[in-house]
């Protein structure tokens, strides 16, 4: 490992530069945006909708509140592995866990999270 | 495979995602680099756990997963709330606080 | 204990009363989801009291925790030492009085979903306590996510205004990024040692230094640089400092209050226990950065607020060059320094909360109004408020004999004695700066007229043709010329036939602000009077930490 | 002995607490009663403290009680204690003393004002300020009252702060204010170092104990002189002295009551104080002195040449405390401590008298302050006027009043210091005697322009209470005249006699104060020597002749408005009768009226104020220029992170190599 520490060090300047030289240009280069220029497509026709406009603000809410639930459900796992060992004790902390998880969501869907309307 | 290898990796990883912060417009796209640069530090984390045969790497990458999850929710409903109010989501238009 | 693996440690009960305090405020913040859900809109006030009695309660509990015997807990992740509990206290008196000043403020404000807002105002409180009591990297790092996550969202609360998502956007992507780096560090210092805890760290380092040099040492070097980027992040540092003012000044003001003092106090003191202790053995190689980064920072964020024309900005601005003295105290890194710099963050978090929280006292409904021109004449319109400002104003400049001048004499003193005599020199020359800025605001209160027309404090609903004009001429403001002179003077001008109808508007205080008032004026003034029990737990605490 | 200090102290803290919460609600007797009556209250026990001290001998006359320990913490060790030893004393006998008659004078002066119970708050809370200032025990709460009489002196000269003018004087005090405390904040770090965290005066002063350290044991040369000449910043900014002085002039926006207690009687004399106080510490660094003889002769000098051709009354007064003050620091700068105090006392009083005339007779006139505008006062404000000749005698140092006694100690002392010292000290007694000359002249001119000859300025206003108004014919310009009623004419009566006979405090012979003070203050000059009694003389001399000339100018009442006109009619008229007039007029009061107004103008209005205003600048423009870098946009700040994180990490890399 020693040894390939430079090339490591090296590397990493190497990149450095390379951020930094972009970064100047962003720095120093000229900015002046048009409308036709920022405007998505430039291809002679002009865009008949936001491309943006379509959102769907629900399915992305959902899918937040998914991540949560699914992540913390990574967090039982060692608590898995460990259970025999830890006994009763284990049991009891799973318990606190489950509360913690299950006040919040019951606020959410008391907030109405998930009604689709 | 020496650990020099993944550390190799990883700080490119790190550096890309770096990158990505500074040069992209798209605050999703910038996010999605921090999330690169949360997980190149990941990956160090378990070569230097499985190099020095010491647990506390894999429990420091059970926080992080946790954390970049709870990240990405956030930064997507902030980013959301944003979008309900601007239909452009251009960093470069924020600007009203300066000075 | 370091025979046990983290896989075989099973905690015991006296682990889990260690963590009382945190334990408390977490029950606090179910009881608010709960209370969210039981209480009808209109009534969600009571949510800040619910806050409050779990605030007190913690606080209380730290008392217990003090006389428990041994401090470690949870296999060393965790620590309830007396910089903990110092720590702690602050961040309690921090959350209780920005818990009162909330409900009156949130109504004016029309912020809707009041239930998030206590949630995770508390919440970020105890990522603060977590992040203070940390005793380990990983601790360090939960703690600090889980306040920031919170305050990524409470600065974007305020749905309608662009200002504040503006702020919570720069702030989570800053963040983030900055986040990046200190977990890249972290890992480094991990690789480099093989330890995360920080008396481990400190351990290896110092039984292994001849080894560092060889094959290590790199690994450490660059760990350390990414970490000291973090940090300057959190405790917005120079030249870290960028987000600092825009998120201040988007932010609700009960947020930025809150957030600039309780990030301070967990972010300095994870600082502290980082750097000064598990790389104590590493000073000469940090030293100087963090002493050129004190340097900067007092300096860059004394001259930045000199042209502030807005009190949040300014305020904003000051937080930063407040970071300037902290850092002095951890470049001095010795026990008397450390006590200086909790010391110092318990007046800072009194006086600045109250400066916060008269400014949201006098901003405008549009969360506007906060530019000197608003506090013009504020002496005569309303005394009590002027006096309670001028105090805190007067504690931030470090006049004697408040709580901000023991804290400042404190901490340059330390540095004095501990070899740092050239910063605490540049230090005190700093906060004579510091002085101008803060004393044209008591000067605007007291010897200017009021300003006609840029003081309407409440526009009244029943003349929504008034209303909207007055919004109108607001909204004019934002796309004033650059030059904030000739912005406050050409909109003053322009504001005044909308708005001089409404200038005798009295502003209001509720009584629960005004309670939060009166406890910060009176700690501001009184904190002389115990500064000497005070000091004494912050030396026995930071010399425990060194022992 | 008794140490009633603390009672003193909490005294006015009661008013100042009482009147700060109620007074609004109270009515206006009950207000004067709280407000005069705790300072009185502070004076009795001021008296007592004294009887008592008197009552034990010299060597015990120092009481340091330590009402609590404030800090521990290693060997840094401040306790709050309060000190009561011979200087303390006579300050705390001034400052509550004189301090309680201009209370009283304040009764009648602001009778019609709507502030009044926050003008006695204030007051009451300077009282506390002061009194802490001179009898705390150490340097940080001598600090802690420096700065407390700033805030109040802040708050009293912007008193009526809807006027522009006061505001802005209000602020420039401050700011010159806040560069004194700093000027002791530095003072005291240094003495932290040299005194290993000690700051009691105990300690560093050897006061009250029987081993003092020479302080020339404790720290070298170099620092002892830093100490000393940051403890003189603080003293000449609090005091008035070059560069410092420009708050003084512009201070009198403020009530007139404020300006004699403030401006002329206490606070401004707390860096007198100050010095006499750590008179230890100058010795120990002779250098010190010479720059303080320097600047204080500079300054009374300076002063008194600009109050000869100044037309507002307030504001002659304020340049001849600065005078009076440059004495003090010159008698002290001699060696004479004692005679600094003494000077500080016998100040006290005159000044203090100066100021309630000028009251009265501003308070007479309506409001005006213009001298070119008043005139003829003699006959229709007899008391005052004689108040005002008594007291004017006393500054010009006329025999036997007070003030011939505490300034010919002064010029007695440096005289006795030019023996061993050489020529510059002898420059600095013929500075004291020029100025003698010349706090003659001003004084007089501004008696014999004000009460001499016919009235000029406009008819006065009836009285709004018509209760004092004098009676007079139809027609008569003073008719509407507001006479001073009993509140303020008796506590004149008092500081009248005062005037005339304080200089029995310290008379060649007796020495009462000299000797009093002697464990405390040094004294530089046998007060009965040869030496003293030339000085005496000539001093008289110099006085008697700035008299002369402003008799001679002003005498028959003439405006000094037409000053250009009458000085031909002068110089045909002296070159008649004397031809030396004629010389002393071209040679001496030309080129001083001259250099005066030049140094006004010059030192006053351009170089000083460029150059602060040019500092502002630079501070504004490069906050300017940094908040440029503050461009709102999310993807500079992200640059400039990792460009911050680049540099740090580069500076890593170099140290791990």
């Amino acid at each position: 490992m020693p040894e390939s520490l430079p090339a490591l060090i090296l590397l990493g300047l190497a990149l450095l530069f390379g951020a930094a030289t972009i970064g100047a240009t962003f720095v120093l280069g000229p900015k002046r945006p048009t409308p036709e220029k920022l405007a998505p497509y430039e291809c002679g026709i002009e865009e008949i909708e936001a491309p943006r406009q379509r959102f769907p603000v629900k399915y992305l809410v959902t899918g937040m509140l998914f991540i949560i639930f699914d992540v913390e459900a990574a967090s039982v796992l060692p608590l898995a592995i460990l259970m025999r060992r830890l006994q009763g004790l284990g049991f009891i902390e799973l318990l606190v866990f489950a509360l913690i998880l299950a006040v919040p969501f019951i606020y959410i869907w008391r907030k109405g999270a998930f009604s689709w309307e | 495979m020496p650990l020099s290898a993944f550390l190799t990796v990883s700080g490119v990883l790190f550096a890309i995602g770096a990158l990505g912060v500074l040069v992209r417009k798209n605050p999703l796209i910038m996010f999605m680099s921090i999330e690169l640069m949360l997980n190149a530090v990941n990956l160090s984390f378990m070569a230097f756990a499985h190099f020095l045969d010491s647990a506390q790497g894999w429990i420091f990458v059970f926080l992080t997963l946790t954390v970049a999850a709870a990240e990405v929710v956030v930064g997507l409903a902030i980013i959301v709330s944003i979008f309900r109010s601007r239909t452009n989501i251009d960093v470069d238009e924020l600007n009203s606080l300066k000075g | 204990m370091l025979a046990q693996s983290p896989f075989t440690y099973t905690p015991t009960g006296g682990d889990w009363l260690r963590i009382l305090p945190e334990l408390i405020v977490l029950a606090a913040v179910f009881a608010t989801l709960l209370a969210d859900l039981a209480l009808p809109e209109g009534r969600k006030g009571w949510l800040a009291a619910v806050g409050v009695v779990g605030a007190i309660v913690s606080g209380c509990s730290l008392v217990y925790v003090n006389s428990l015997s041994g401090a470690s807990a949870f296999f060393g992740m965790i620590t309830s030492d007396g910089v903990a509990l110092f720590a702690a206290g602050v961040i309690l008196l921090s959350l209780g009085l920005a818990l009162l000043f909330s409900p009156s403020y949130l109504a004016r404000q029309k912020i809707a979903r009041v239930g998030e807002y206590y949630v995770l105002l508390q919440l970020s409180a105890l990522g603060m306590m977590l992040m203070a009591a940390a005793n380990n990297l990983m601790t360090v790092f939960v703690g600090l996510e889980m306040l920031s996550l919170a305050l990524y969202i409470l600065c974007a609360l305020p749905q309608t205004r662009l200002r504040s998502q503006e702020a919570g956007m720069k702030y989570f992507i800053l963040s983030s990024f900055a986040s990046a780096f200190l977990l890249y560090g972290m890992s480094l210092i991990y690789g480099a040692t093989g330890a995360t805890g920080i008396p481990d760290i400190g351990r290896f380092l110092g039984a292994h230094q001849a080894a560092l040099s060889q094959g290590f040492g790199p690994l450490l070097f660059v760990g350390m640089s990414l970490m000291l980027v973090g940090f300057c992040f959190k405790v917005s540092a120079v030249p870290f400092q960028a987000w600092t003012p825009d998120v201040y000044t988007g932010a609700p003001t009960t947020v930025t209050a809150f957030m600039s003092v309780g990030t301070k106090v967990a972010a300095f003191v994870a600082l502290a226990r980082v750097f000064v202790i598990a790389l104590q053995t590493q000073n000469a190689h940090w030293e100087p950065v963090i002493w050129a980064v004190a340097v900067l920072t007092m300096i860059v964020g004394n001259l930045l607020s000199v042209t502030q024309r807005d009190v949040k900005r300014m305020l904003a601005y000051s937080s930063v060059a407040n970071a300037g003295y902290l850092l002095v105290a951890i470049a001095t890194a010795s026990p008397r320094a450390v006590a200086s710099l909790l010391f110092y963050l318990a007046a800072y978090a009194v006086m600045n909360i109250g400066a916060f929280g008269v400014t949201l006292l006098v901003e405008r409904r549009d969360g506007r109004g906060t530019t000197l021109e608003d506090f013009n004449g504020l002496g005569r319109r309303n005394p009590a408020l002027a006096a309670a400002m001028a105090v805190f104003l007067f504690s931030l400049a470090g006049v004697p004999p408040t709580a901000g001048f023991l804290a400042k004499y404190f901490v340059f003193y330390a540095a004095m004695v501990g070899n740092q005599v050239p910063l605490a020199i540049i230090g005190i020359l700093a906060s004579v700066l510091g002085m101008f800025y803060y004393l044209r605001v008591v000067w605007a209160m007291y010897f200017v007229e009021p300003t006609p027309g840029v003081r309407p404090v409440a526009l009244p609903e029943r003349e929504p043709a008034l209303a909207a004009v007055g919004a109108a001429a607001n909204g004019a403001r934002e796309e004033a010329p650059e030059s904030p002179e000739i912005e406050a003077s050409s909109l003053a001008a322009q504001a005044i036939p909308v708005e001089s109808v409404l200038t005798s508007v009295r502003i209001r205080t509720s009584a629960s602000s005004a309670a939060a008032l009166v406890i910060a004026v009176a700690l501001t003034l009184l904190m002389i009077l115990f500064a000497s029990p005070l000091d004494a737990y912050a030396q026995a605490a930071a010399s425990a930490l060194f022992h | 002995m008794l140490n009633l200090t603390p009672f003193i102290l909490l005294a006015p803290l009661v008013g100042f607490v009482a009147l700060g919460l109620f007074g609004r609600a109270l009515p206006r007797a009950v207000i004067a009663v709280i407000g005069c009556g705790v300072v009185l209250i502070g004076f009795a026990l001021a008296v007592a403290d004294l009887i008592s001290m008197l009552g034990v001998a010299p060597a015990q006359r120092v009481s340091d009680v330590t009402l609590w320990t404030w800090i521990t913490a290693g060997t840094f060790h401040v306790p709050f204690g309060l000190l009561s030893d011979p200087l303390s004393a006579v300050m705390l006998l001034v400052v509550t003393g004189v301090g309680f008659l201009i209370h009283v004078y304040s009764i009648g002066y602001m009778e019609g004002d709507p502030g009044f119970w926050r003008f006695f708050a204030f007051l009451n809370f300077f009282v506390f300020a002061m009194t802490l200032l001179v009898a705390a025990d150490n340097f940080l709460f001598l600090l802690v009252g420096w700065a407390g009489v700033g805030l109040a002196s802040f708050l009293l000269i912007g008193f009526w702060y809807t006027r522009a003018s006061a505001a802005a004087a209000a602020r420039k005090a401050f700011v010159v204010n806040v560069i004194g405390d700093f000027g002791l904040l530095i003072a005291i770090f240094l003495l932290f170092g040299a005194y290993h965290g000690a700051l009691d005066y105990r300690t560093v002063l050897g006061i009250g104990s029987a081993q003092a350290v020479a302080p020339t044991s404790v720290a070298p040369g170099g620092v002892l002189l830093a100490i000393a000449l940051t403890l003189f910043v603080a003293a000449a900014a609090k005091s008035a002295q070059l560069p410092l002085h420009v708050w003084l002039p512009d201070a009198m926006e403020g009530p007139t009551p404020v300006s004699a207690l403030i401006h002329a009687a206490t606070m401004v004399t707390a860096g007198v104080y100050l010095v006499a106080r750590a008179h230890s510490l100058f010795t120990a660094a002779p250098t010190s002195l010479v720059v303080v003889a320097v600047v204080a002769g500079a300054t009374a000098f300076f002063a008194a040449t600009i109050a000869c051709v100044q037309n507002d009354i307030k504001r002659i007064l304020a340049y001849s405390t600065m005078s009076q003050l440059g004495y003090m620091f010159m008698g002290e700068a001699a060696g004479g401590f004692s005679s600094g105090i003494f000077h500080l006392v016998t100040h006290a009083f005159f000044k203090a008298l100066l100021f309630m005339c000028a009251g009265a007779v501003i308070h007479a006139l309506g409001g005006e302050q213009d001298i070119r505008k008043m005139g003829g006062l003699r006959e229709r404000l007899a008391g005052t006027f004689w108040l005002f000749v008594v007291s004017g005698l006393a500054l010009a140092a006329i025999f036997p009043f007070a003030g011939f006694w505490s300034k010919d100690a002064i010029l007695g002392a440096i005289l006795q210091r030019a023996t061993t010292g050489g020529a510059g000290w002898y420059a600095l007694y013929a500075v004291g005697l020029l100025t003698a000359g010349l706090t003659g002249f001003y004084i007089f001119r501004l008696i014999f322009v004000t009460f001499f000859g016919a009235y000029r300025g406009a008819p006065v206003a009836a009285a709004h209470g018509g209760g004092h108004a004098a009676g007079g014919r139809a027609g008569d310009p003073l008719a509407g005249l507001h006479l001073p009623g009993l509140a303020l004419m008796a506590p004149m009566w008092v500081l009248g006699a005062l005037s005339l006979v304080g200089g029995a405090l310290d008379l060649p012979g007796s020495q009462l104060l000299s000797d009093f003070l002697a464990p405390a203050a040094p004294s530089a000059i046998e007060l009965t020597s040869a030496l003293f009694w030339v000085s005496l003389a000539a001093g008289l001399i110099c006085a008697l002749v700035g008299i002369a000339i402003a008799w001679s100018r002003y005498g028959q009442g003439q405006a000094p408005a037409g000053d250009e006109a009458r000085v031909g009619a002068l110089v045909v008229f002296l070159r008649r009768r004397w031809f030396v007039d004629d010389l002393y007029e071209g040679a001496i009061v030309r080129p001083i009226l001259a250099l005066s107004r030049g140094l006004r103008f010059g030192v006053e209005d351009d170089t000083l104020e460029a150059g602060s205003r040019g500092l502002g600048d630079a501070v504004g423009s490069l906050s300017a220029g940094l908040r440029g870098l503050q461009t709102g946009f999310l993807r500079n700040y992200t640059l400039t992170l990792f460009l911050g994180a680049v540099v740090i990490l580069v500076y890593f890399i170099a140290v791990s190599q």
